[in-house]
């Protein structure tokens, strides 16, 4: 009883901030069900670098959200009204940041994105407590739209689910693709049989195809794309071609050039020295998911060590700041706090075993996003 | 000759390329007990289902105190005064023995759309309710949960529930059914009493209760009705033996 | 749009209808012998699976893949029936969906923990890789015309065992008098082991065969058990028969209302937004046709008429 | 064990009642927030009971009122928030933040589409129900996510909770009153409806509907109006849920909520008063502890689910009373 009655003040005492160096951070991941790889990977890199650091006075708090929004949102509850937390982090759907971003905010907490980045959050919707460390989800198409028109496409067949980040990720295509469309077909959430749609594409006269497809869905295209006997060329956004899945798509995804801000080819120190701990440490490859977890811990510590976010305006310039060293080689940040980045078009390729990608070019150069006009800070 | 309470005109049933009524036109008047004999599979069930609502005829009616209720539903009919017992037990057999009965008295008002009192505390529905347990002898057990009652028990309280109704005629699907001989016994002694109540159109197997019950008797067979009379008539009748009791003319 | 590409959709729905067939072939043999709802038969798809991706990636043999996702689907389904669903049979309707619900949690979060939480690789086996051209110039994929073939012969063999077979008999005579096999003088428990294993090696069969043209993942059983249901119950439960009407109509219409409703709406509406509401209308149009089906028959095509 | 039902049921009302104060005092808000949540899920189930424990009727997509409901306070306060009108064609709001007229709306609502519903579906039975109601689920999931006008798939975000006249609902302690009385009105309602006439011949027409029309009633109406009824009582809960999340989403109509539903009610003790409500703090408090646990904390769930079907026929209530049946 005695115990319990110390833990209970010693809560209190870190809650009102008199231990004020200590700081707390609520990371809000999948981590069970099927996108559990996507979450897993976020927090693999982000306690990576939080363990590089050496730092003992960060504690994180880690929690499942399954994949649901009413998880999630419950989680952010205990987070913020039970664990007092001063950061938060970890959400991979849009649909559960959404959830949770703006109520977190507006709460006085601290938010950074190490994967979603939902368009309302970019543009009227965004907040000086919210950075986004990976991209607005527009971007990675944008870049798929603008390599295709470097490498000649002119008549392009798009597909994706019909669902908002779907239905994002054809707009953020066209957006900066200038050929023609062959078709543009919105498919069903979790559908796992594409041979209709395939059979469209074969008849439309495309000279290329973008698709945007995450998880699963992804793998199931790529395989049948790849039987199918069509060959016109693929090009889609980093998810479909990430570390975690490739191997289960196997051949299927050889010479698909797919878009991403990261790789692990990225040639500068910081990258090279995450590649190699990440692999020490967790005996796999690091995936797109895992380069923006240990990003984000780095933003993190970068700006903790100028200032306490009980301190919240020096917090935050700290983190406008950006002065830390991303695996993507240059970081800053726009006006809405979300990335402006260098994002590069990628191959798929084979390694002994293992299949990964190669960086092969430029897509975007310092690319920021369409909505930073409509947010008002 | 009195006009019949309950009459049937003509009713037709086919399944397929079987004839499972054929033309029947039966009648039941006050105060007697008309039984429906016949095989296995002579119609009789299928007959019962046209007369109570659950099937619909190809052809013919239904009329009751000269009214036609063919057009009615199940329910309706027995809003209009059919009370029915079923070959097998249909009750809430969950419940006690006292709800059974208020839920009959709910049919009789033809209100359950009450949601507030308790149905127990309705003074009009329990008394009715009752008074139909006191009639057959299950006053005693108004508490117990039907599951539990016996077989006999259970057969006098369809006939309870059916009597909270007041109907103005009984249809009986094998009341006898599953009882001992001692329970057919006083299961037909209480029948004999309650044909002043209400006529009672019967469907029964035990020949013993039959003969001793019945003021006419129709004999079914095929879907077709071969004979009516009084239970002299029909245990002489050259055609009931043949066709029925299997015996050469 | 082309008569070739109608031909090769419809080509699509009927591969894609032969193996929810193999799904609720099993699932309504269960219900129509033992009464069971099995929830959990979605769960032995992803068995079927992952043994095939597992003994496929160990020796680079697709056909032992196949002959794995049967024995471990089977294996599967006999120990929960002995284990847990034994016990289900005089259960309520409610206990057995609870009870499946369970084991649903179970082998999902159980396979997760096995083979982790990213999806495994298995690949067509390379005979049967690439397309071939059909009559007619249609080029169509070799390995989908197996997957076709495969279906129909397995209608054709569960038709026969039913129909022409000392265990059809006894499964036939289970579907109309539960006690009566009893008084036939079979072994009913083991009789009832027999036929699940047998839904369940189906169920693993149908998992390996789409899992090689789909992904191998966690909870890829869930959304086929949903449409699997929709099958047999627009089928009629515990008609085989039903099942098969059931699975090709369903095949059909998912695949060819996804390609034909926006298409449709193009004609009264901005291609966009024809394409959005199309698609949203196609993704419910089973459910519609299963709606309509039971308003019509509320019990099937090929129900028992009560 | 044989307890008395009634002593369990005030222990368990009164306890969820003493946790959120308890809670309250020592300050941890988050306690208050999670039973709430397990208040606000044992309202659904309540609902649910209506149809499943007294009427016997599977309903499994019942989601879909939940769902409804959420939807109902999600597009009324996000016009109101947004200042933009809400245009159905006959009517047209600039929506509301007010909590009882969205209670009245999702109420209305899913009544409406529940008779609708009912009207289709309740001529099947059995399995052929279980189905066709998850078909009318499954159908509005999808339409919503498509529903690009309000969120699709993201859902729609409502970054202050509504406000209801003299209190100010952020507080945890203040939104928790509101669904406890509202979860205690609805159990009095329940109560008195299952004891009333009516219930008394949907009780019957459970256990023999062939009885039920023998006596002249007619038990497609006796269904058809607890369907109503029942789905009016989910899609309340669903817009007190979504409010609590302060979000909306299709996965409100996800087949896997109106499944957990149907596990609240087993759980506690099906067709039983208290059966949902305890059930939905068991299964809330699992959630929480055995989640905290470890990350494979389904599989434990499920091992727990199969012991109370295999072991504990009647819920939680039925081991507790020694009772199997609902009958008190």
């Amino acid at each position: 009883m005695k115990n319990l009655i110390l833990a209970t003040a010693t809560a209190a005492l870190c809650a009102t901030g008199v231990l004020a160096e200590d700081v707390k951070v609520g990371m809000i991941t999948t981590l069970s069900g099927g996108g559990a790889g996507l979450g897993i990977d976020v927090r693999d890199g982000f306690m990576l670098a939080i363990a590089q650091s050496g730092r003992d006075d960060i504690e994180v708090v880690i929690e499942d959200d399954q994949r649901k929004p009413d998880i999630a949102v419950q989680l952010s509850d205990k987070m913020i009204q039970s664990e007092r937390v001063d950061v938060m982090t970890g959400i991979i759907w849009s649909n559960l940041a959404m959830a949770v971003v703006p109520a977190a905010v507006n709460q006085d907490v601290f938010y950074l994105s190490p994967n979603a980045g939902p368009s309302p959050l970019a543009g009227q919707g965004c907040h000086q407590n919210y950075f986004n460390v990976a991209w607005q989800n527009d971007n990675l198409h944008e870049a798929a739209g603008s390599y295709a028109n470097g490498a000649g496409y002119a008549n392009s067949f798009i597909l994706a689910p019909n669902y908002p980040a779907g239905q994002d990720a054809l707009t953020g295509y066209k957006r900066m693709y200038d050929g023609e469309l062959a078709g543009e077909v919105f498919t069903q959430l979790g559908q796992t049989d594409y041979a209709a749609e395939i059979a469209q594409i074969r008849a439309s006269g495309a000279d290329s195809v973008f698709f945007f497809l995450p998880g699963g869905m992804g793998i199931s295209f790529l395989k049948q794309y790849a039987d199918s006997g069509v060959d016109i060329p693929v090009v889609g956004p980093a998810f479909s071609f990430d570390q975690g899945i490739l191997q289960a798509v196997g051949d299927a995804a050889l010479g698909v050039v797919n878009t991403s801000q990261w790789n692990k080819d990225i040639d500068n120190p910081t990258n090279a020295a995450f590649v190699d701990s990440f692999q020490a440490e967790y005996d796999r490859l690091p995936s797109l998911y895992a380069s923006q977890g240990f990003d984000t811990a780095n933003l993190l510590l970068s700006a903790l060590s100028v200032a306490h976010p009980n301190d919240a305006d020096a917090f935050r310039d700290a983190l406008r700041a950006a002065d830390f060293d991303s695996t993507r080689g240059d970081f800053a940040f726009g006006p809405n706090h979300h990335p402006v980045q260098t994002i590069y078009a990628r191959e798929v390729i084979q390694e002994g075993d293992v299949f990964t990608n190669k960086i092969i070019g430029v897509a975007l150069e310092n690319h920021s996003d369409a909505y930073a006009a409509m947010c008002k800070m | 000759m009195s006009d019949p309470i309950l009459a049937t005109h003509g009713l037709s049933k086919r399944f397929g390329a079987l004839q499972a009524t054929d033309d029947v036109s039966i009648d039941l008047r006050a105060g007697e007990i008309h039984a429906i004999i016949g095989p296995n599979g002579a119609g009789k069930s299928t007959l019962i289902k046209q007369i109570c609502g659950g099937l619909v005829p190809d052809a013919g009616t239904v009329s009751l105190l000269g009214r036609d209720i063919s057009g009615l539903s199940t329910g309706a009919r027995a809003q209009a005064g059919l009370g029915r017992t079923f070959q097998i037990s249909e009750l809430a057999m969950e419940d006690t023995v006292l709800e059974n009965a208020v839920l009959g008295a709910l049919g009789a008002r033809a209100s359950p759309w009450s949601f507030w009192t308790r149905a127990l505390g309705r003074t009009d529905l329990t008394e009715r309710a009752k008074s139909g347990l006191d009639r057959v002898g299950l006053l005693d057990q108004q508490d117990m949960i039907v599951a539990n009652l016996s077989h006999g028990q259970r057969r006098q309280l369809e006939v309870a529930v059916s009597l909270t109704l007041s109907p103005k005629a009984f249809i009986m699907d094998e009341p006898m059914a599953g009882l001992g001989a001692e329970g057919s016994k006083t299961m037909t002694s209480f029948l004999d009493g309650l044909r002043e109540e209400a006529p009672i159109l019967l469907v029964e197997h035990d020949m013993d209760a039959v003969f001793a019950l019945a003021d006419r008797i129709s004999v079914l067979v095929y879907g077709r009705i071969i004979a009516t009379g009084t239970a002299d008539q029909i245990r002489n009748d050259a055609q009931v033996r043949e066709a029925y009791l299997g015996e050469e003319a | 749009m082309s008569s070739i590409l109608i031909i090769e959709q419809i080509l699509n729905g009927l591969q894609f209808g032969v193996m929810l067939f193999l799904m609720a072939a099993g699932l309504t043999l269960i219900f129509g012998v033992m009464g069971l709802i099995n929830l959990a038969h979605g769960s032995l798809y992803m068995v079927g699976a992952f043994a095939a991706a597992a003994v496929a990636g160990l020796t680079g043999s697709f056909l032992l893949g196949l002959i794995a996702a049967l024995i471990a689907a089977a294996f599967a389904g006999a120990i929960i029936e002995m284990v847990v669903i034994r016990r289900l049979y005089k259960a309520a309707h409610l206990d057995q969906v609870l009870a499946t619900f369970a084991l649903i949690l179970i082998f999902s979060e159980g396979t997760r923990w096995v083979f982790g939480s990213f999806p495994l690789f298995l690949d067509i086996p390379d005979a049967l890789s690439g397309p071939v051209t059909l009559p007619g110039g249609i080029q169509y994929p070799l390995y989908r015309l197996t997957l076709i073939a495969i279906g129909l012969l397995v209608a054709l063999g569960l038709w026969a065992l039913i129909e022409r077979t000392r265990i059809g008999i006894q499964i036939r005579a289970g579907e109309n008098d539960r006690e009566m096999i009893g008084a036939l003088g079979v072994d009913i428990s083991k009789l009832y082991t027999l036929i699940f294993a047998l839904g369940a090696a189906l169920a693993g069969l149908a998992g390996a065969l789409v899992g090689a043209i789909q992904s191998v993942q966690v909870g890829m059983g869930e959304p086929v058990l949903i449409l699997a249901f929709v099958v047999i119950v627009i089928g009629g439960i515990g008609s085989i028969r039903g099942a098969f009407v059931g699975a090709l109509l369903v095949g059909l219409t998912d695949t060819l209302g996804g390609v034909f409703l926006p298409e449709l709406f193009k004609l009264f509406m901005e291609a966009g937004a024809a394409q959005k509401s199309g698609s949203a209308l196609a993704s419910m149009s089973i459910y519609m046709l299963m709606g309509l089906v039971l308003i019509w028959r509320p019990t099937g095509l090929f129900g028992a008429r009560t | 064990m044989k307890l008395n039902e009634r002593a369990i049921n005030t222990v368990v009302l009164l306890g969820l009642l003493a946790l959120p104060l308890y809670a309250l005092v020592v300050d941890e808000p988050f306690t208050i927030t999670l039973v709430t949540r397990a208040v606000i899920l044992a309202l659904a189930a309540v609902g649910l009971n209506i149809v499943l424990g007294i009427g016997g009727l599977v309903s499994f997509g019942h989601a879909l009122f939940f769902g409804i409901g959420g939807y109902a306070m999600g597009i009324l306060a996000y016009h109101a928030q947004t200042y933009t009108t809400l245009n159905l064609g006959f009517f047209s709001t600039g929506g509301t933040k007010l909590m009882p007229v969205i209670w009245l709306v999702a109420m209305t609502v899913s009544a409406i589409v529940a008779y609708v519903i009912g009207k289709l579906t309740l001529r099947t039975s059995g399995v052929y129900f279980i189905m066709i109601t998850l078909a009318f689920a499954q159908m509005f999931y999808y339409f919503t996510i498509s529903w690009a006008q309000y969120g699709g798939e993201d859902g729609l975000s409502i970054y202050i909770r509504n406000d209801f006249p003299g209190l100010n609902t952020l507080v945890p302690i203040q939104f928790f009153a509101i669904c406890f009385v509202i979860l205690c009105s609805v159990l009095f309602l329940y109560a008195r409806l299952q004891a009333s006439p009516f219930g008394l011949a949907l009780n019957a027409t459970r256990q023999s509907a062939t009885r039920v029309e023998a006596v002249g009633l007619d038990p497609m109406k006796l269904k058809l109006l607890a369907f109503v009824i029942s789905g009016a009582v989910t899609g309340l809960a669903g817009a007190l849920f979504a409010d609590l999340n302060r979000f909306v989403s299709p996965t409100m109509f996800s087949w896997q909520l109106s499944g957990e539903l149907i596990v609240l009610i087993i759980i506690g003790g099906v067709g039983r008063l208290m059966g949902p409500v305890i059930g939905a703090c068991v299964f809330v408090a699992l959630e929480h502890f055995l989640g905290g646990l470890t990350s494979f904390w389904h599989i434990y769930l499920g091992v727990i689910l199969l012991c109370i079907v295999l072991f504990a026929r009647g819920g939680i209530l039925g081991l507790l009373t020694g009772k199997e049946g609902a009958h008190v």
